[in-house]
């Protein structure tokens, strides 16, 4: 039987300015989880009830340990954070379906904006060959060096170029003359379309990170839906981020929202 | 002390105890097969299902609320056959009541889903008159009672299986709403379901949800749940089953108190996947604590 | 930045900013007033009275409920003369708007309270169609178009000051209630009154609260409180003065973006006696954040 | 300005099964309060919001300390059990009136029921003359140790007889053939009652510290009301716990409810 965790918090610490690294005791879930998998975090039952997804970081099998990074961007991230070393909390996971990982690609592409970043760091460790990150974030990069760490070469981009590159990701991609056999993308929805845009343009086929609002996580209320196209139809399906995601092919998701 | 009979009746249906599942927050169970024992439930309450497909609203159809939520999936289904092919043959290899909530944008349509299921052999059909009624300009067919007593009477008529009608709280009496819906033939009465509620994201100046409003669960809504309960035991003599934000075995109490005979989770389910079955063992534990050998006791016992 | 404006006019009369307290929240202030600055208040909204001094319900009067509390005060108050004498002039002492709230039994009741008032100098009256209409068998009156439009009329006639009509969410349709009560001369809606709820001890197997249902206000009713003030707004032209479980300025700024035009802040004064001035600030420091530099464009600023 | 206070808890300890003894560093309270008088406690924000109301049972002027002393019946005071020392409450008080202390009277009788007990403490400090304390609880005494150190003589029933007198603290009374000038009391409401009725027989007044359930704790909510009888009229008239007491006359209340 599945169940739910009360993992012990095993380290906590701010690693950028409103940016959370959290690691937890969950030998479960370190077991089995793959990279672009999630799990429901539980606020202390009160005021917030429902799960946030937060991306599964990074595992450490031997040990057990689940790590994750996570933003402060409302309540519930904000109690998280308050949360110390030694503390419990409510999780539920891995949940849904990971990255597509072919081990005949050589040339990897991956492409994340600002806290779209965390889940590439595991999905680094499992891909063979090739790998590129093109990073993009508002001010400050985080877990540049934790994916070089990894042999990936990383090239980052800010908004107003305070480091790396000035622009979005799309414009550093396209400076760089980027090209590669397959593309891995989590990130805000807007950033998510212009990659699948240029993905087309660049004929290579890619995968995309898509965030919705959970209530179950696991399936069942058909709250988190995405528009997917049908195939060989002209109409579209709803899929559900949390149990058919939250990684989609891009070329699929219906973008005109 | 022995166990307690936790056995409820509902309309000739015999439940192994009271607990169930609210509709469109357990999908049929599947999922929460890999979490609890199905076996102990006294009845799945299937989710909303109406005759062809509906894609529902678009999102975000989910928005969190202070002790609640609310959802805007507008009744996503993939019709009738769908379930009759993969989710009741599921379900059926339980020890356990099937129960098929069904939805409809007009009275024939809801009609059409009840005749359908009669081939079947769920065991109670739960009629959701929280839909827009289409040919009336889209007013609800459970805020108004001749048109609840109408499409009550009309399914009845065609249903094979017992018939329970969920009633919406978002009306000024309860009590006719209930009434009509018995003078139409409801066996039974579940309530309630949501409260049309609303949530604004204040920096993006927009409503969270696409649909601009949702239906509000969870235990912010409690009380008006356990109210409406109650004015209902005492106005007609069908069971009730009593819903709206319960988490544990003291909550569901308190719903038979007030005068439900059976009792579902909803939202709760969500935040704790094995909510179900710890509502059951509570309930169990506080009738052994208070020498309640019969669950029907219980809702006779409320003192003023 | 210069400090937004934050001045709203309602009927004519111009508050210094948007934030009031809801009616039977605040007593009539001098309790708060050792917590907190009067003079920096829009506007104090006394408590409910009438004519002569009403005993309301026997105790148990409160009930804890998940994000919420339930009352059952019913309206006890020592009368109108009391509230001329000794908290009027208690009230004027501050450069802040008082708005006296007015309860009865029967459509006389109301107007005697509201022609009583127009011999003295408060600001605005708020006319709590909540109460029970005893003529007609104690239907609320907030509940019935009919009834509604009737008793805002009557009262408007006698009124020498402006002239509120608070409503009750418990009924199915809101819109037909603000319409009616418009149509009877309201010059301005405040809402929502408490949703109507019960809670039971489980122990005892009693409900908690002698008078068995109650009122229930805090958080937990946001979310209702928000789609009424957004149905409403739509449907008419008359400023609404929102409330329903405001804790802080977030809260506020989201009854204004569905369309309200002050606000009001109720069971949060218990928890927290400084609310009223936090909500404020919280107010003020959003319209800076997002660079409002008049509150009324926040009303027209939700996007769909 | 009053406000709101948010104590540092400097002890808690189990002093009997779900009886716990808590010590804020609260010396603005500490330095005005009067016996008798009590705090509104608030839970964590979340669930439950409405303040839990507790009677001060003893402070510490110098020193800056206020002692609670409560019993774990439902989710707030469970709440509080699990607070640490060096956590923080929210705290609002000292509220309602103390019980009236009259320097000219020479002997008297306290008068507690289970968790009536606490205020007594305060209350034994302030008074001067023979003080006697007659204490009924279902199973197991507290505080009693806590009274006789204020030179306190101290009477113990319980209902089982387990320890001290068998039977309720009227039966108690009765036994030890009671007398006094003034009679303060804390307890259930049944036992109030009962104490408000042999009072009346044996001739002497009694203040007796009410319970009702509190939203404001400082008169504006009308919801803690009691019944109270009007001067020179049959008619009765509401008092608040809150603000009117939580200590009334004996002989003014309206018992019968
Ligand atoms: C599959 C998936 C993986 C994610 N991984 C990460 C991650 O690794 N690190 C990280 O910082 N964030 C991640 N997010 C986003 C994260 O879930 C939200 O930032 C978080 O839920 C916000 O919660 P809050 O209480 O702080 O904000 P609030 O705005 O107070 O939350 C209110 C409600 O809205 C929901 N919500 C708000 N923003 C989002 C959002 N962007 N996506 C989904 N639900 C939202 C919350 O879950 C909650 O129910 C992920 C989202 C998804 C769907
Ligand atoms: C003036 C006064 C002084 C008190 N002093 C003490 C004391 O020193 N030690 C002590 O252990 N208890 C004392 N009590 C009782 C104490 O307030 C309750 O036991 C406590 O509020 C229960 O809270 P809970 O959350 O654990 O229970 P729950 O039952 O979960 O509480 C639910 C709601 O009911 C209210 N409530 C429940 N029982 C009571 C009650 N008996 N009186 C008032 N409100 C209640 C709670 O405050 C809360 O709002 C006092 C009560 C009053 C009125
Ligand atoms: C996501 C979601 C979907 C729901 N779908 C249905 C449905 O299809 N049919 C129905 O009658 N009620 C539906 N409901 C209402 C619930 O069955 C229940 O009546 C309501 O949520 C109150 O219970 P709760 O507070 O325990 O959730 C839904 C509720 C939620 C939260
Ligand atoms: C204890 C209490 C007493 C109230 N008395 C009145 C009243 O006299 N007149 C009235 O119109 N509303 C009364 N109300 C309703 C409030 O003014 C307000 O409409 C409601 O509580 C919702 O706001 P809130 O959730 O912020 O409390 C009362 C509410 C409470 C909690
Ligand atoms: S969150 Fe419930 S189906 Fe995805
Ligand atoms: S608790 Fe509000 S008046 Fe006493």
């Amino acid at each position: 039987m599945k169940k739910v965790y009360y993992p012990t918090i095993i380290n906590q610490e701010e690693i950028a300015e409103n940016i959370f690294r959290m690691e937890l005791e969950l030998d479960e879930i370190a077991k089995v989880a793959l990279p672009g998998q999630f799990i429901n975090l539980y606020c202390k039952e009160g005021e917030n009830l429902l799960p946030r997804p937060i991306s599964i970081c990074e595992v450490n099998k031997e040990k057990g340990i689940v790590a994750l990074v996570y933003a402060v961007v409302g309540k519930g991230t904000n109690s998280f954070s308050l949360l110390k070393k030694g503390e419990t909390v409510k999780v539920l996971g891995p949940l849904g379906n990971g990255f597509q990982i072919d081990k005949s690609i050589k040339k990897h592409i991956l492409i994340g904006g600002g806290i779209g970043v965390p889940p590439l760091i595991e999905l680094a460790k499992h891909l063979t060959g090739v790998i590129y990150a093109f990073l993009g974030f508002a001010e400050s990069p985080i877990l540049v060096k934790e994916l070089e760490n990894y042999g990936v070469k990383v090239f980052v981009a800010t908004d107003k170029g305070k480091v790396g590159f000035k622009g979005n990701v799309i414009d550093l991609l396209k400076n760089e003359n980027t090209s590669g056999d397959m593309i891995y993308s989590c990130g805000p929805k807007p950033m998510l379309n212009a990659v699948s845009i240029w993905a087309e343009e660049m004929g290579i086929k890619a995968q995309v990170s898509i965030e919705e609002r959970i209530a179950c996580g696991i399936g069942v209320c058909v709250g988190c839906t995405c528009k997917y196209k049908k195939k060989e139809e002209e109409d579209w399906e709803n899929k559900k981020v949390c149990t058919d995601g939250p990684v989609f092919w891009s070329e699929e998701v219906v973008w005109n929202e | 002390m022995n166990n307690p009979n936790m056995k409820i009746n509902i309309a000739g249906v015999e439940l192994k105890n009271p607990v169930m599942t609210a509709s469109g927050t357990f999908g049929s169970g599947k999922e929460y097969s890999e979490y609890i024992n199905l076996n102990r439930l006294g009845a799945v309450v299937v989710k909303g299902v109406s005759m062809k497909p509906w894609k529902g609203n678009p999102s975000p159809r989910i928005a969190e609320t202070y002790g609640g939520m609310l959802n805007s999936v507008g009744l996503q289904n993939p019709g009738v056959e769908v379930l009759i092919k993969e989710d009741i043959p599921f379900l059926r290899q339980y020890d356990t009541k099937i129960i098929v909530n069904i939805a409809g944008k007009t009275v024939e349509e809801y009609c059409q889903v009840a005749e359908r299921l009669g081939e079947t052999d769920i065991d109670m059909i739960e009629l959701n008159i929280s839909c827009p009624n289409v040919k009336e300009g889209g007013v609800c067919f459970g805020t108004d009672p001749f048109m609840a007593e109408h499409v009550t009477k009309a399914v009845k008529k065609v249903a094979k299986q017992p018939l329970i009608v969920k009633l919406t709280p978002n009306v000024t009496d309860i009590v006719s709403i209930a009434k009509a819906a018995v003078a139409g033939g409801a066996d039974a009465l579940s309530m309630i379901n949501t409260l049309l509620g609303m949530a604004i994201d204040i920096n993006k100046k927009r409503p969270i949800l696409a649909n601009i409003v949702g239906g509000l669960s969870g235990p912010a809504i409690k009380p008006v749940a356990v109210r409406m309960v109650h004015e209902v035991a005492k106005a007609v003599d069908v069971p009730i089953i009593g819903m709206g934000g319960i988490m544990n075995g003291d909550d569901a109490i308190e719903f038979m108190l007030a005068g439900a005979t059976g009792v579902a989770v909803g939202m709760t389910n969500f935040t704790n996947p094995t909510a179900t079955i710890e509502v059951l063992d509570g309930i169990e534990k506080y009738m052994k604590k208070h020498e309640f050998s019969n669950i029907d006791e219980i809702r006779k016992s409320l003192q003023y």
